[in-house]
């Protein structure tokens, strides 16, 4: 185990897969010579050549179609947006070529695509650059969504993401890319895409928090200890396919559940989250699941009001104690 | 760059090449006439765009390729595929939906894909698929092959952001593809002046520095000469281009539409059609003593038996059974 | 009133809207001279000319950011979508600068625009051209969306819409053009956005649903009413703003509901209607809700498969049953 | 079409000229040095584009504009927001995040907004507000104005499909719109013959058929004679254009790149130095005798002044209250 940025292991997995099969290269805005605008892909230029660390210019439905061409004659084409808001401009791309190329072409041509960069509310980067992005994403057919929110899981999900033969849309954050963490040195360290994990075991109530709602959450779950209540935090890591089963059986052995999500709410994550736990555990509540969202309102940029945007801590807090005491 | 040239059935024509030509134009003429009585009987559904008044591009286009080269086209793309060599049964199953069609029946006619001929695909969004073809290209260069990529789209698409930026794209990176937009003068409703501020569209080449031209794409020979000549020069040296097909579509947009009479003429489809591709080319062969009344018979009966034997394949395919819902979702 | 198409009815609001106000123009594919592509703007350019209907090139991206600068000058375009599939190119247009130009600036630009189109699931389209859309547009804070199911909303909500200040998507239906009903002749009927409606009163259960889901469920609660069972119909008309008050309202006096969406299913509309329920109504619910949704798969060609994929009565039927009996 | 002139401060050049221009770009100079400072304090955050350097665009380009015509730009756009006509007060609260800023704080650096002069915004997607100008262009012809519309934006929004949409309606549908690319070498890392397959700018002009132009972006007076003449034009006739106006940014793409040392060298920035657009017109004015030394002083205690009145204004401002999280979002 080496201890590294979340950055670092994205670079780790980016050099190991790239290593490893000849098949996968790295395109996209500032991805060579600039090493990355958040340098995610930094010294891949100087190892790998401009033959597989290819800069863009700035079309980004246009690159998007040339990973996908370039899948459907075997190459393994690993993406990089920028930011994911600038994704937006390739969703027909991502939506209606690869995502349902599989299927219109009856099993013949996979599209084994990665989409990757930051998304998520960042700091002070206003409506335009400061958006939950997955929800374009995650009700596709055929796509994969990944969210990691530690360095190993960014190791571990992106060498299965570039591994899989689907196109595989996988938003880091801004926010995490300088957290550090534990990270298998193993160059056949992977984890399978479509895996829950539980981040902190309780009794209680069941959170589901993934990236930096994650890391809110558990600071909520230590401050709440102190008053005895026991939170067990659940991090879906995938959201397509969703690992429905860990975060039920959660549920089922705490009776109770608070969904967090920082995009602006409605329709979002959340709902779906909680949906399927209402289904499957309807029985087994003892109070109706919570949901804590962004507030429903574009970003702004202002600091004091980007702070009220995404759920607080005492937002989070206050879910938590209310599903206890119902 | 070089203007349109309309060079009549100008280059060299013997007999191998004419009813190899003729055949496949009158192949596609001929499936895609019984599609339309299909469609009219409902054994077709949904979007039907035919292609019928536009074979010379296909078939001269891709007459200059190789098997392992690349073509990919637009939804208007039973032709392409056809002159690519997908099998007609497979591709007429395909339309009726049914389980030994090239897409198991799940893309339809807009859809279809055949990966043993190197078919990139019919796709249904206008433009998107230009990029595609930029990257099938893309990966010519990275596996250090020397294939070709044809992508075949209509004016319509030049009016969307994607054009442009493919064409950067593979001019700057000096990609292995010929763009080949078949100018049938209408998106649609659309005329083209209507749309496009500029309607001479190899001209746009220029502005990325890249080859353009115009030929006549009723003309299979000069379809053929043209696209030949910058298919050799991509091979060889990863040239793009960017060549206008000026060509007409004599039924309808689709099955929907089929008079297509609120925004053109019949007269100027009357017109048209007197420049039928099939009769051009069947004329200069007869003239030139390449074919014979013969050749151009046996032609005719050759390519009705196939598409008759191409609707009774699609007849007796099942239906794709109901668990192909949920296959090719996803890959393993 | 009159009796008249869904068409009919989204034409004359059209017309009586363009004549109210000479603000309003239309502009969009074949719009004009070919009177639309599916007829819903036949006759406009003959009463109104080329200035205020107005044929497009093929530029999604492009005559929506017209669109939304025209409204900057204070015009009130109406866009059409030839379908609403091809909205996803003009995505950025309408969720980052339409969507979020009032908030950015602060109060001084909002963007008086509706975009309309038919959406949904049509008749053996194949992936491309038969999709729910709605998703990728009801999460957006400062849109508006709209889903219309019969002639007269499709009427009194486009007049609203087009008289609304802010940007509205309204999604209508291929399958329901031909659709016959009652609309009102008064010029000045119109339908606030935000108001759902109960299609049918019930007391046993309440079905959600909206467009040919809403007609599919209408049949079941015909043939269910035949075994005794009384289904309330509620349709919500206006996705965003929600009113989720009827819907929960309804809830509450049935005890039971089943959410019905064409959409695929994961994180679609019908999480959100079960999650606001479910949260709002939690006590009175003496079963869980039930989700029936379309399949998690991009829309097959072949007639037998298309059938399939969406909600079928006999699904609908069940999960009926299933909360009645629970 | 015209190749790029290089006119080095040629046409007319009286006082009062001189002293607005000179005003104008020494105010946005030090409003935006000022700008930094406030950065590396912490007062301003999230992303911060400079527009150093690039003065004389926007100062020349607006200068030949009445209050009733329309500007519409980049996230780079403190420059054209100020030349415009805004408050350099509010300007600064808005990039604190205060309430009195033109956006009430809600906007930031990228999304400066004045209704107040016609000022349609900084936008943040790139080439998104090629379109936007095109719709304003479209109302002032739909409401019989004869107002005009510059849009401002970078070599980078070329790349993107939407530059050519915008071009292509602009043109087909006569738009008043001059479009102004702010030619500065780089899109962010990315020089521009890496990216663009024809580096010319001004020449993407000609195949949509419409006046194409490059000019000396850092001579106030030769944007200000090229602006000038196509928006006279357009006023006259709707003549859209398209202007290369070729420029650089002094600083790195923004705050986050200060060097900008990786993908271009210390000594070309040096050199670029070497046209400051405020040195040019200063050395001009003062060789041409409309300004004294004195002038020169006055101005930049002028729009110090301004600018420190700006911060102590944008600092009084108090935080938007809580509520405004929720304003805005819809209008009634
Ligand atoms: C992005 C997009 N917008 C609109 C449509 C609807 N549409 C289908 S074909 C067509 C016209 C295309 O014309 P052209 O490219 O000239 O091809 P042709 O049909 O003449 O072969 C349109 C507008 C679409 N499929 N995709
Ligand atoms: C669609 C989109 N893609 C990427 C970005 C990230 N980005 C911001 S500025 C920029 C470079 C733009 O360069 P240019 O247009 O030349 O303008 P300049 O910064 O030189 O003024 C990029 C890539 C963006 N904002 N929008
Ligand atoms: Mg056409
Ligand atoms: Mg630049």
């Amino acid at each position: 185990m080496a201890v590294m940025t979340y950055r670092e292991a994205l670079n780790l997995a980016l050099r190991e897969e790239m290593r490893r099969d000849p098949r996968v290269f790295v395109m996209g805005e500032e991805v060579g010579l600039y090493e990355g605008a958040y340098r995610v892909t930094q010294g891949l230029l100087k190892e790998f050549g401009e033959k597989r660390v290819v800069d863009t210019p700035i079309c980004e439905s246009g690159f998007t179609g040339v990973g996908v061409g370039a899948a459907m004659l075997g190459l393994r084409p690993v993406l990089e947006m920028m930011t994911f808001n600038f994704a937006i401009l390739a969703l027909d791309q991502i939506v209606n070529t690869a995502a349902k190329m599989l299927y219109m072409s009856g099993g013949q041509y996979n599209i084994p695509l990665v989409v990757r960069g930051p998304g998520g509310p960042a700091a002070q980067l206003a409506a335009q650059h400061s958006q939950s992005m997955e929800t374009y994403f995650y009700h596709v057919p055929g796509l994969k969504v990944v969210r990691p929110s530690t360095p190993a899981d960014a190791k571990g999900l992106l060498k299965s993401a570039i591994r899989d033969e689907n196109p595989v849309i996988f938003i880091e954050s801004e926010t995490l890319y300088a957290v550090k963490g534990e990270v298998p040195d193993d160059p056949d360290f992977t984890i399978p895409l479509g895996q829950a994990i539980v981040r902190r075991e309780g009794t209680d109530v069941t959170v589901v928090a993934y990236m930096g709602m994650m890391y809110r959450a558990m600071e909520v779950a230590e401050e709440l200890a102190r008053e005895g209540m026991s939170v067990e935090i659940v991090d879906p890591r995938t959201l397509r396919p969703m690992d429905t089963q860990t975060i039920v059986s959660s549920v089922r052995k705490t009776h109770r559940a608070v969904v967090i999500e920082a995009g602006a709410g409605f329709a979002g994550m959340g709902s779906e989250i909680l949906s399927f736990i209402t289904e499957q555990a309807f029985d087994d509540l003892d109070a109706p699941v919570e949901r804590v969202t962004g507030e429903n309102a574009p970003m702004p940029y202002a600091r004091n009001l980007e702070l009220l945007k995404t759920p607080s801590k005492a937002k989070i807090a206050a879910a938590i104690r209310k599903v206890c005491n119902a | 760059m070089a203007q349109a040239k309309t060079t009549i059935l100008s280059p060299r024509l013997d007999a191998v090449l004419a009813r190899r030509l003729l055949g496949q134009m009158a192949l596609i003429r001929r499936f895609e006439e019984k599609a339309a009585e299909m469609y009219a009987l409902g054994k077709i559904g949904g979007f039907l765009h035919l292609y019928i008044g536009q074979e010379a591009v296909a078939v001269g286009a891709t007459s200059t390729l190789r098997p392992d080269d690349y073509a990919v086209s637009s939804y208007r793309e039973h032709g392409h595929c056809l002159a690519k060599g997908s099998d007609p049964r497979r591709v007429m199953a395909e339309l009726f939906g049914r389980r030994d069609g090239l897409s198991k029946g799940k893309g339809g006619s807009m859809h279809l894909f055949d990966k043993s001929v190197n078919f990139l695909g019919g796709h249904g969004i206008v433009g998107a698929h230009l990029p595609l073809a930029a990257g099938a290209g893309f990966a010519i260069n990275y596996q250090g092959g020397d294939q070709v990529v044809l992508c075949f789209f209509g004016d319509g698409a030049v009016h969307e952001g994607e054009f442009h930026e493919a064409m950067n794209l593979v001019a700057l990176w000096k990609l292995p593809v010929i763009y080949i937009c078949e100018n049938n003068r209408y998106a649609m409703g659309t005329a083209i002046h209507r749309a496009l501020a500029q309607t001479e569209i190899w001209r746009f080449a220029e502005t990325y520095g890249i080859h353009g031209e115009a030929v006549d794409g009723m003309d299979v020979l000069a379809v053929r000469e043209c696209v030949g000549r910058v298919v050799e020069r991509a091979r060889r040296d990863k040239t793009p281009a960017l060549i206008e097909a000026r060509t007409y579509r004599f039924r309808g947009h689709s099955m929907r539409d089929p008079a297509g009479a609120v925004y053109r003429t019949r007269e100027e489809v009357e017109r048209e059609k007197q420049r039928d591709p099939i009769a051009l080319l069947t004329a200069r062969g007869l003239k030139d003593g390449v074919l014979s009344e013969a050749d151009v018979r046996a032609i005719e009966q050759n390519v009705a038996d196939a598409v008759d034997e191409a609707v009774a394949f699609a007849e007796a395919s099942p239906e794709p059974p109901a668990s192909f819902l949920f296959t090719d979702v996803y890959k393993d």
